[in-house]
């Protein structure tokens, strides 16, 4: 039973596709699948928008949306419902493109920021056997194609002919150039453990359990700081709080998109969310276990469920560092990355290197604590040397 | 050939045509990435998939956004008034034509070509890993020795060297 | 294996870590070399002492012996190994050595409290212990060269110690140079030994050693010119090397004068354990030395070699006891008994056997270190007077030190029966007796013991009976001889003083040992005896190996006493009344006297001979170098400049010429390429693209053709 | 036509495309374009020999192109770091206008 409410998706999916003829089944099926994820994860995004709103509305001490339920009744699904006139009004919006705007360029940028990111998503594992394309480099492919991310947000800010525009786009492309690499490099450790690009195999690497405990990398000296890597990395990849300089609506009034406006805003509000929600999970999938549940006794739970819990429980985190942390200068986000994240990264690789290489017990928990500690100490204090920290002064507020 | 590679083939060509006509500089840009996307493209049909990950990585995903950067830093974002070709642009269009006459010519009339298609090679990452490691690992070394000179050189050259400036709050 | 066989190496490695320690610290850290040297001293002698438990508890056939050895460095496809080894003979010098050299140490602390260069005394005294453990401890008589230069080189640096004195810097420089020519014949030794054996190790577990039966009926196999066996010339040229290291004539030169070193120095190195080295190699080697003998039953076996040994050791032994009689210096005195005593033990090595030879050698150790130590005690207490003239009636002032050095005296001498100079000496005398070859070495040996007695005598009574002499000096040169290190006590007052604890109790220590070691060697109880040679089973207390002694230890006494009554006769009763006063021989037989104060005038001969020769052929070389190379050179030289000139000539007038017309068309030719040269990178890549359309064609139009 | 001719004559018209850019085109950065897009041009070479070639098992080919990759990278950051360099120096990056080295 358990089984099969797992496998529920496959088997639908074999049950539609097999009233085909054999030879067009395969593109049948990659179709099918195309239109499942364009389904869900933007339904999910809507959902999260909400649920963002009202996190952040109890985390700054007020309600958030709680109004709006299914029309003409009284229920009100706790502002839930929210979601659906929101996507109205975006869509039926006006859509203002500046006069002195690069048309073509400006037009093709939302189009060209969403179809990476939707592309990102046909190597993630959701669940077992639920893997678009199981490609043997499934997670160069996702790397590669996340990076073209950043072609798009240079046409957006760069066709806008506006300085907040320009002036976004170049941040976000600094700070995500930056970020890429210790996010790549903290990936690179589970490569080197697991031995394969393969996003199915690295989750099946994981799905083992050790006195009822999984095989998640998190549970390791290196797995523990390379997770811990790739979600700052990740914040910054997503443009989160603290690291949304490129978006800083108080500074540069939301940067490469000021120009945008109802339905190409709504695509490119659409396509951060959904890139969110893909580091998320490859992050899932590296770090977490991807799809496997972490105690043995519960692996009754379809797989998708879990997958779908450990990401919005991030997705939540996300948004609690967004109502938490306050936003970063630039080159405290640059310091960070360069001289600290990069050098940890690299001791990381090599940390995990010798985890490979040691034998199983004890001591190389205390070798690779013992030399991600003194580097973290060492990078620590690297970091915070020229930085005078302590009670802010207020010169002017008093 | 397939129909999937004759598009792709149009489509990296036509790039290619664009990166090279295009007045604006960042239309160029953009069209190259285009072009790029596309070799990526075929390298995909032509069963190398590492190869076509690595080039949308290094090309679209770096060397994109550094032309970008630079086009940017040496201030030539706008569309120029004047000619953009060079004055001897006529005698370059020439020798372009001679190149591609020879080269075509001798794609055309070799012999040494096979005729049958072979099965689709094993490329996976694998292998690929195994070969670095093994029977290429002293060029891998030296590409990366090449790579980090290249890097060092880099951030040297382009840094600012008049110490005039260093006073000011420049950053 | 036992554990101590296994961790031996950490005895020489104490003192080494020690030294090393205390040279990279910061300089005034008195506390801490003085601690760490004594510190791995005491933990040395009590490895040692392990070590001898070790040995001492062995019951079966034969010594005790076990090796340890390793490959070291490849030759070569021959691995050097090294290792140690662990039998009577290194137990019972390990125990000598850290015993006596913890003592000095101690005391040394007391010395040398002045000094502002301690910590180097400290370090180079912890290095010289390291040096000399490994010689004790080598199981290969590479390892035990090394060790071996160590401590000569240890040797140099602490009879230099005072480097600034002029005297001390020759000295050391002497003794230096003069050991040299003996470790030459050592490592030609060595050389030809590896070169006969294919091996240095004296013992191996498998018998191949270069000290075992095999490769001995190798070398006595061969022989050489005259007939000699190879065996006998390995082993005289290895005894040069101790020749060199004990101060054997005619290599005796340098020890007398290394007493310009700190008197500790004197009593650790130059009396009780570096000088004895070269006794204890010949003991080492024995079995080399005495390859090829034919079985005695008595006594050692004579073979050339150590017929040669007995008769270097006689005449050393009688030849310094009768400088000795004559001269001034406290230290030079006991300095000439030292090569006598040596000798003594050479000859006891040479007609009784090992056990004879190192039984003297370890009483001697004592009780010598002990008259070192308190000759030290007196200099200390006398502000730095060494000349025994002007010291006198120290019983009053120093008890303790007069105590101690009265049984280190009569020790020496051999007084009879109660302490252990008589034992030992009484047994080489006994074996020299029964000497097949020649009985005229027991007669030397006999006069040599005559004259220690006497002038022993003479030193005591000069220095501790009678009345001190040492004010007039002082009283007009006060202000040349203050020393800082007296500065602080009373002005007006220059009577000796006793020495503190730190030198008197060491010197306690050692009295007890100059008495009571005799025990272990007497002929009624051989102990020592059957203990070097293993046959430690069936030991009792046999009072007829002492009757049938009994005759002998009469002569012998009878002559000590002789000596004594004739020493105390001639300056105990009869005090010189002061400093300047002519000896008592002097005035009797000034030629004698005068031949024996300058020591034979050996120094002056080698001067004459030697040195004059050396001089000869430097200047021989010099002249040689100045004259005939450097007139060649000179040639060559002017040839070149005349060769230069002609070729500037030819240089301005000729190919100059010829090079500028050249070069005008060149630069001509060069400016019409340049025109090409146009600076633009597109310009080079149209050229570029010509070229690979070329290159195609002439590719294909090749393959076709 | 063969497969390996068609893509061996895309190849030779992206190099061409290539080459004609950067011996037309005015500014250094165009030329930089050009030349990479001839780099692209020989990897695709290199990879539809290796994929037509009777022993792909031996992957030279594909390493080649792995190794072009980089040097691709290396030669834009330095080619790109020259150029504003230049840039920096003479305020142009029209490459009519940089002729120093004219002999």
């Amino acid at each position: 039973m358990a089984d099969k409410l797992d496998q529920i998706f496959v088997n639908v999916l074999h049950w539609l596709v097999s009233f085909l003829p054999e030879a067009l089944r395969p593109l049948a099926s990659a179709l099918v699948c195309i239109a499942f994820i364009l389904m869900v994860f933007p339904l999910i995004f809507s959902l999260t928008t909400i649920f963002e709103r009202k996190g952040l509305g109890r985390i700054q001490n007020r309600y958030g949306p709680n109004r709006v339920g299914i029309p003409f009744t009284k229920i009100r699904l706790a502002g839930f419902g929210q979601f659906l006139p929101d996507g109205i009004k975006m869509l039926t919006k006006e859509d203002v493109v500046p006069r002195a705007a690069d048309k073509v360029v400006h037009f093709l940028a939302p189009i060209v920021m969403l179809i990476p990111v939707l592309l990102t998503y046909s190597v993630l594992p959701f669940g077992k056997n639920m893997t678009l394309a199981d490609y043997d480099a499934g997670l160069l492919f996702f790397l590669a194609v996340g990076g073209a991310v950043e072609v798009s947000v240079f046409m957006a800010g760069w066709s806008s002919r506006n300085k907040y525009s320009l002036l976004g786009a170049m941040r976000a492309i600094a700070q995500m150039v930056s970020y890429e690499i210790p996010l790549i490099l903290s990936a690179v450790t589970v490569v080197m453990i697991v031995g394969s690009l393969n996003l199915s195999q690295i989750v099946a690497h994981q799905n083992q359990y050790t006195c009822g405990i999984a095989h998640w990398f998190v549970f390791t000296p290196w797995g523990l700081v390379g997770f811990l890597l790739f979600f700052i990395a990740s914040l910054a990849e997503s443009n989160r709080t603290p690291f949304d300089l490129p978006e800083a609506e108080s500074e540069i009034i939301a940067g490469y998109f000021t120009e945008y406006s109802g339905f190409k805003f709504a695509l490119f509000f659409l396509g951060e969310y959904l890139g969110m929600f893909a580091i998320i999970g490859l992050g899932i999938t590296l770090f977490l276990g991807g799809w496997t549940s972490p105690v043995s006794f519960l692996t009754w739970i379809p797989s998708w469920i879990w997958f779908l819990t450990k990401m919005m429980a991030i997705v939540f985190v996300f948004i609690w560092i967004r109502g938490t942390l306050p936003r970063l200068r630039m080159d405290q986000l640059m310091n960070l990355a360069w001289k600290f994240m990069l050098p940890l990264a690299l001791i990381n690789i090599l940390v995990a290197g010798i985890w490979h290489y040691m034998a199983a017990d004890w001591q190389r928990w205390l070798v690779c604590s013992a030399i991600i500690f003194g580097a973290y100490v060492i990078l620590g204090r690297g970091l915070m040397a020229n930085q005078k920290l302590g009670l802010r002064v207020y010169k002017f507020a008093e | 050939m397939s129909p999937f590679f004759i598009i792709t083939a149009v489509v990296t060509l036509l790039g290619a045509v664009f990166a090279m006509s295009l007045r604006n500089l960042v239309h160029c840009a953009l069209a190259m990435a285009v072009a790029f996307s596309g070799v990526a493209a075929m390298f995909l049909q032509l069963d190398a998939q590492f190869a076509g990950f690595a080039e949308i990585l290094v090309y679209v995903g770096a060397i994109a956004i550094l032309i970008v950067f630079a086009i940017l830093l040496t201030r030539s974002g706008e569309t120029p008034e004047k000619s953009v070709l060079t004055s001897g642009w006529w005698a370059g269009i020439a020798v372009t034509a001679m190149v591609f006459t020879i080269l075509g010519w001798a794609i055309l009339s070799s012999s040494a070509v096979p005729k049958d298609l072979p099965a689709a090679p094993v490329a996976t990452v694998k292998n690929i890993g195994d070969a670095l490691m093994t029977k290429y690992v002293l060029p891998l070394e030296i590409i990366g020795l090449v790579l980090t000179a290249a890097m060092i050189g880099a951030v040297i050259i382009a840094l600012k060297e008049d110490k005039k400036d260093n006073s000011g709050g420049e950053q | 294996m036992i554990w101590i066989v296994k961790n031996l190496w950490l005895i020489p490695a104490l003192p080494l870590f020690a030294a090393g320690i205390i040279a990279v610290n910061k300089q005034p850290a008195r506390k801490l070399a003085a601690t760490l040297a004594i510190g791995s001293m005491a933990l040395g002698f009590l490895l040692s002492l392990c070590a001898l438990a070790a040995t001492l508890g062995h019951h079966g056939e034969g010594a005790f012996r076990e090796t340890f050895s390793f490959n070291w460095i490849q030759f070569g496809g021959q691995w050097m190994s090294i290792g140690w080894v662990l039998d009577p003979l290194t137990a019972i010098m390990l125990v000598m050595v850290t015993f006596v050299g913890m003592l000095i140490f101690i005391f040394s602390v007391g010395y040398m409290s002045h000094d502002k260069n301690f910590m180097r005394f400290f370090n180079f005294l912890a290095l010289f212990a390291s040096g000399m453990l490994g010689v004790v401890i080598a199981n290969n008589l590479f390892l035990l060269f090394v060790s071996w230069e160590i401590v000569g080189l240890t040797s140099y640096l602490l009879i230099g110690f005072w480097y600034h004195k002029p005297s001390a810097a020759a000295a050391a420089k002497k003794a230096f140079i003069t050991t040299r020519i003996g470790d030459l014949g050592l490592l030609l030794g060595m050389v030809w030994l590896y070169a006969q054996t294919g091996t240095l190790n004296f013992y191996t577990p498998e018998h191949t050693g270069c000290l075992e039966a095999s490769a001995l009926a190798g070398m006595v196999s061969k022989t050489i010119f005259g007939g000699m066996m190879v065996s006998t010339a390995i082993g005289l040229l290895i005894f040069l090397g101790a020749v060199g290291k004990s101060g054997q004539v005619p290599l005796h030169v340098w020890l007398p004068d290394a007493m310009e070193g700190p008197t500790p120095v004197s009593a650790l190195i130059h009396a009780a354990t570096m000088v004895a080295a070269g006794v204890f190699l010949v003991a080492r080697v024995y079995p080399l030395m005495a390859a090829g003998a034919a079985p005695v039953e008595h006594g050692a076996p004579i073979t050339t070699a150590l017929t040669v040994v007995t008769w270097v050791g006689a005449i050393t032994a009688i030849f310094a006891a009768t400088i000795a009689v004559a001269q001034n210096d406290i230290k030079r005195i006991l300095a000439y008994s030292t090569v006598s005593q040596l000798g003594y033990m050479m000859m006891g090595l040479g007609v009784g056997g090992v056990a004879v030879g190192m039984f003297h050698l370890i009483t001697h150790a004592f009780f010598k270190a002990l008259l070192f130590l308190g000759s030290g005690s007196v200099i200390h207490g006398c502000h730095e007077e060494q000349d025994v003239r002007k010291m006198g009636g120290l019983k009053k002032y120093m008890p303790i030190t007069f105590v101690v050095y009265a049984i280190g005296m009569l020790a020496l001498a051999g007084f009879p029966l109660f302490f252990s100079g008589f034992w030992s000496k009484d047994e080489i005398l006994h074996h020299a007796s029964l000497w097949s070859v020649s009985h005229v070495p027991f007669y030397l040996g006999c006069c040599g013991a005559l004259f220690t007695a006497f002038y022993m005598t003479r030193q005591m009574g000069l220095v501790f009976f009678g009345s001190y002499r040492g004010h007039e000096e002082s009283s007009h040169s006060a202000h040349g001889h203050s020393h800082s290190a007296h500065s602080s006590e009373s002005a007006h007052s220059h009577d000796p003083h006793e020495s503190p604890a730190v030198m008197t109790v060491p010197l306690i220590i050692l009295a007890g040992f100059a008495i009571l070691l005799g025990v272990i060697g007497t002929p009624a109880w051989p102990w020592f005896d059957a203990y070097l040679n293993g046959e430690l089973a069936d030991l009792q207390i046999k009072f007829s190996n002492l009757a049938e002694s009994a005759g002998l230890m009469g002569v012998s006494a009878l002559i000590v006493l002789t000596g004594i009554t004739v020493g105390w006769i001639l300056y105990g009763k009869r005090q010189r009344k002061t400093a300047a006063e002519k000896d008592v021989l002097e005035a009797a037989q000034p030629a004698i006297f005068k031949l024996l104060e300058n020591k034979y005038f050996i120094d002056e001969i080698y001067e004459a001979t030697i040195i004059r020769f050396n001089a000869f052929a430097a200047w021989l070389c010099d002249f040689a170098d100045k004259w005939i190379f450097g007139g060649a050179v000179f040639l060559v030289k002017y040839l070149t400049i005349g060769s230069s000139w002609l070729y500037r000539l030819t240089d301005e007038n000729v190919v100059n010429g010829g090079f500028d017309l050249g070069c005008g068309s060149i630069r001509g030719s060069g400016g019409g390429l340049s025109k090409l040269h146009s600076g633009r990178v597109q310009t080079y890549l149209r050229i570029i693209g010509v070229a690979l359309v070329a290159l195609i064609i002439f590719l294909i139009w090749g393959r076709i053709a | 036509m063969t497969p390996l001719q068609t893509c061996l004559l895309v190849s030779a018209l992206l190099f061409s495309i290539g080459f004609a850019g950067a011996v037309t085109r005015r500014h250094a950065i165009l030329v930089l374009i050009g030349i990479e897009l001839m780099l692209n041009a020989a990897n695709l070479n290199l990879i539809a020999f290796w994929r037509f070639s009777a022993h792909p098992e031996a992957l030279t080919g594909f390493i080649f192109v792995l190794f072009s990759m980089a040097m691709a990278g290396a030669e834009a950051a330095v080619g790109l770091a020259l150029i504003i360099a230049i840039y920096r120096h003479k305020k142009t990056s029209n490459l009519d206008e940089v002729k120093e080295l004219k002999g």
